[in-house]
């Protein structure tokens, strides 16, 4: 799984396409990693080429939110989420955990 | 018409899986939402059958039969890890603070949220067999 | 000439369409003026909806850039404008007094 | 062939003018950057027009012809406001710090940029007259 990251001044945008399984979650947990590595904790995930993710894929998603609201100094935000994935995601009880915008730019501009 | 595949048991298999279920279950005419509902739930019940009855990638091979019917939708999934009991499956987390969240768990509780049913059995002969089912709505 | 205005964290993106001429330019200073006037001077102007801007629409921007930049307070940005609107702005020597982006994610995430 | 309009000489007649102009000058197969640059030309000449010859708007009319030769494209436009020494006009303020840069001007130094040739001439009879001109390349 291809994931790039860009970095602006109050946060860090991730992007990737296809599926978030246990075959590609370990990839999107490597660039996550590195961004919370770095010490930057305010990270959008934008989802809009995202099909598919399986409880592997929130679990990787809620252990970068705990990092990143650890000493409330950051967050993972989501954006551009396919309805089915919004669904199941709530479904599983995980969607309390993410703040989860339409748009790119309110995204990033909630920083 | 039952259409019946047989998968190595690894994560590479998934997205091969997950077209697979989306092929043969063209036929029942189910909405984009109910699609993506089997896909996920035909893919925790793999996770969990490489993470759990086989322990790992690389250990056994998972069959995977699709039966579309005129009012529902069947899918079995054979096995020959070891066996479990549902009934010990932990109940999902609910109200737990992020910091409390345990990060695993749920692909079992998913599957029985998104399908009308989620049947288990286990035998000596036939290994373990998992049947989920969706109601086809006309 | 409509313009809406979108308050972000950090900044705001002010948005119109059609031509800034003479007949519009004071539409547009309005809204500008709206937002400095609020102290806030942090602006990127998306201009991906505007065919045409004359000398007046310039100077527009200019009066704002001013009143962003005094006392470092801010900047107004200038994105997804178009290629024409760029050469001319370039060619009457005010390119120079604003930064330019593609995106207007990026446009945002610079404050 | 020679295209002549009569505008009012107000703000509202320069969207109008524009669609005239690319109308009138799409035969000439200008690209999409010198199409610009000649409406943008004329919106400047109209403007000082209203704002110089006229001192505001709604003060009397603005005569625009546009010819389409093989190789030039030719807009006059015309007025009988009062006449200005092109002479007179003071060049752009290059290199100015934003906070010198004095909000006005430009207009006439963006028209000679625009276009090959801007010629101006006024006679008490005819009034002021501005030829505007651009090659046309094949
Ligand atoms: N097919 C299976 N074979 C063996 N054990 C299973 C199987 N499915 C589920 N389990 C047991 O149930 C538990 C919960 O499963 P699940 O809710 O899917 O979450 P996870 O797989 O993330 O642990 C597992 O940890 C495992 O002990
Ligand atoms: N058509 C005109 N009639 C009278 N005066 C003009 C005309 N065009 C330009 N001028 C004079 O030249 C000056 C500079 O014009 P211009 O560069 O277009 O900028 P602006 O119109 O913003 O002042 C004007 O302020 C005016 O004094």
């Amino acid at each position: 799984m291809e994931v790039s990251i860009t970095q602006y001044k109050r946060c860090d945008v991730v992007k990737a396409a296809g599926r978030v399984d246990s075959n590609t979650a370990p990839s999107l947990a490597e660039a996550l990693d590195s961004i919370t590595e770095a010490g930057r904790f305010k990270i959008v995930f934008d989802m809009k080429d995202i099909s598919f993710v399986s409880s592997k894929g929130w679990w990787v998603l809620i252990d970068t939110q705990k990092k990143c609201k650890r000493y409330k100094r950051g967050e993972l935000v989501l954006v551009n989420i396919h309805k089915e994935i919004q669904e199941s995601l709530n479904l599983v009880g995980l969607g309390t955990y993410f703040q989860i915008f339409d748009d790119l730019t309110a995204a990033v501009g909630s920083f | 018409m039952q259409r019946t595949r047989v998968f190595p048991g690894n994560y590479k298999s998934l997205a091969e899986i997950s077209s697979f279920i989306e092929q043969s279950i063209k036929e029942a005419g189910l909405d984009t939402r109910d699609v993506y509902a089997v896909k996920l739930a035909v893919d925790e019940a793999c996770c969990n059958i490489i993470d759990h009855a086989y322990g790992g990638e690389h250990k056994g091979e998972m069959e995977i039969s699709v039966q579309v019917e005129t009012d529902c939708l069947k899918i079995e999934l054979r096995d020959q890890g070891k066996p479990f009991n549902p009934a010990d499956v932990p109940p999902p987390q609910f109200n737990a603070t992020l910091e409390e969240l345990e990060e695993h768990g749920a692909g079992y509780y998913l599957m029985k949220k998104l399908m009308d049913s989620v049947h288990y059995e286990y035998s000596p002969q036939t290994g373990n067999r998992m049947i989920l089912k969706k109601r086809i709505k006309n």
